[in-house]
């Protein structure tokens, strides 16, 4: 099981904060491949990856990376703090 | 050496007071304090910063520890406040202290390059004609560049 | 806009927020502080500033109208000290207030850089031993190279 | 009548902070040569000029400078404010 988190327009877009799931993705890019192919609303949120970050285990990190043993995997646009 | 990242208002001027209050150690202090901007046609009416607990603390602690690493600080302090504000509400600081101004500066420069596009905070502005989430500057992202190592 | 130059101490932290307080034209604010620092040695008894009551005000000024023609401030502070002050009392401070961080930041820099070496303050350090005249340094002259117009 | 000022230890080893001195000399140099040749203690303050600064009517000026028609003119150290 791993713990998806959704922050900003991205949480907006799919309409809720943070969901579990159990997953066989080897990579990040894999999982948004699987949950694009579930709804619309996640189609929509990751329509354009160039607009997003993911962070995996509160880690910045690319979408190539493995989800091996990872237990949290966080979608966001590029931050806007300071 | 702290990071606090909280709801709360916090006191500019007692936390500035508090950190170099007495500091005979290090002759330089350099604080920044990011304060809520009213938009250019004046019709901000709020300002909502969403957060990422957990990975937040985590960010902003690397990040410290890195400007640590790079330069001679005594002491460092860096307050990020999430949720509403108003314009001229204060939303973060970041504090340095070194016996060196140069490294005072530079640290706290690269604190706040590192924070503006490192740290998990997401804006979100309301006016009366709605609401949208602050987009990130290519400004900022290209600030990151001087800090990179040779 | 404001240059002060006094005998007595100044509140660092009623300045700052005083200064920030409020802004809503000027989303960064940066401060800087200098400290009377110890010795390498711990022996500092004490220091006393001498200045040149005139020129001070009118080389502050110059360089505070200078940073406001260089850059987008909003606000811009300047505080400094003469007498006697012993470590970690606060010897001066600037502040500066500008819709954007780099502009805040530099101008303080700038305010600093030319503060150090262009406006008539001399420095002379107290131990048990006797009293010496602070050297300028060749870094800090160095320092205000990199302000010069192309 | 030009008031002459010295700070720090300029003044220290002159002895005085100030004073007022009715003077034909054309530049700050000529100024400086006639109040070495005046007193030791003034050959000891300006026997370095490399290690003073000067101001004329209270701008940082170089050593070369006229005096004519200036009120006071200022010897001290390289400043170490800050």
């Amino acid at each position: 099981m791993i713990e998806i988190l959704y922050f900003a327009w991205v949480r907006e877009r799919i309409g809720l904060p943070k969901e579990r799931l159990e997953t066989s993705a080897a990579t990040v890019a894999d999982l948004v491949e699987e949950l694009k192919a579930r709804e619309e609303r996640y189609a929509a949120a990751f329509a354009d990856l160039t607009a997003l970050r993911v962070a995996v285990d509160q880690e910045l990190t690319e979408f190539d990376a493995p989800l091996d043993g990872v237990r949290e995997v966080a979608f966001f646009p590029p931050m806007t703090g300071g | 050496m702290a990071v606090r990242v909280q709801h709360e208002p916090f006191d500019f001027g007692a936390e500035a007071n508090a950190f170099a209050a007495g500091r005979s150690d290090a002759g330089a202090v350099v604080t920044f304090t990011g304060i809520v901007r009213d938009l250019a046609r004046g019709d901000l009416d709020r300002m909502e910063i969403e957060h990422y607990p957990g990975m937040t603390e985590r960010a902003l602690g690397g990040i410290e520890a890195e400007a640590r690493a790079r330069w001679d600080l005594r002491d460092c302090l860096i307050i990020h406040r999430f949720g509403t504000m108003v314009p001229g509400d204060m939303i973060m600081m970041v504090a340095t202290a070194s016996p060196h101004r140069a490294d005072a500066f530079q640290a706290a420069e690269f604190l706040m390059d590192y924070l503006k596009s490192r740290a998990p905070f997401w804006k979100k502005e309301y006016t009366r004609d709605g609401a949208l989430w602050v987009d990130s500057k290519d400004a900022d992202e290209a600030a990151l560049g001087r800090w990179a190592k040779g």
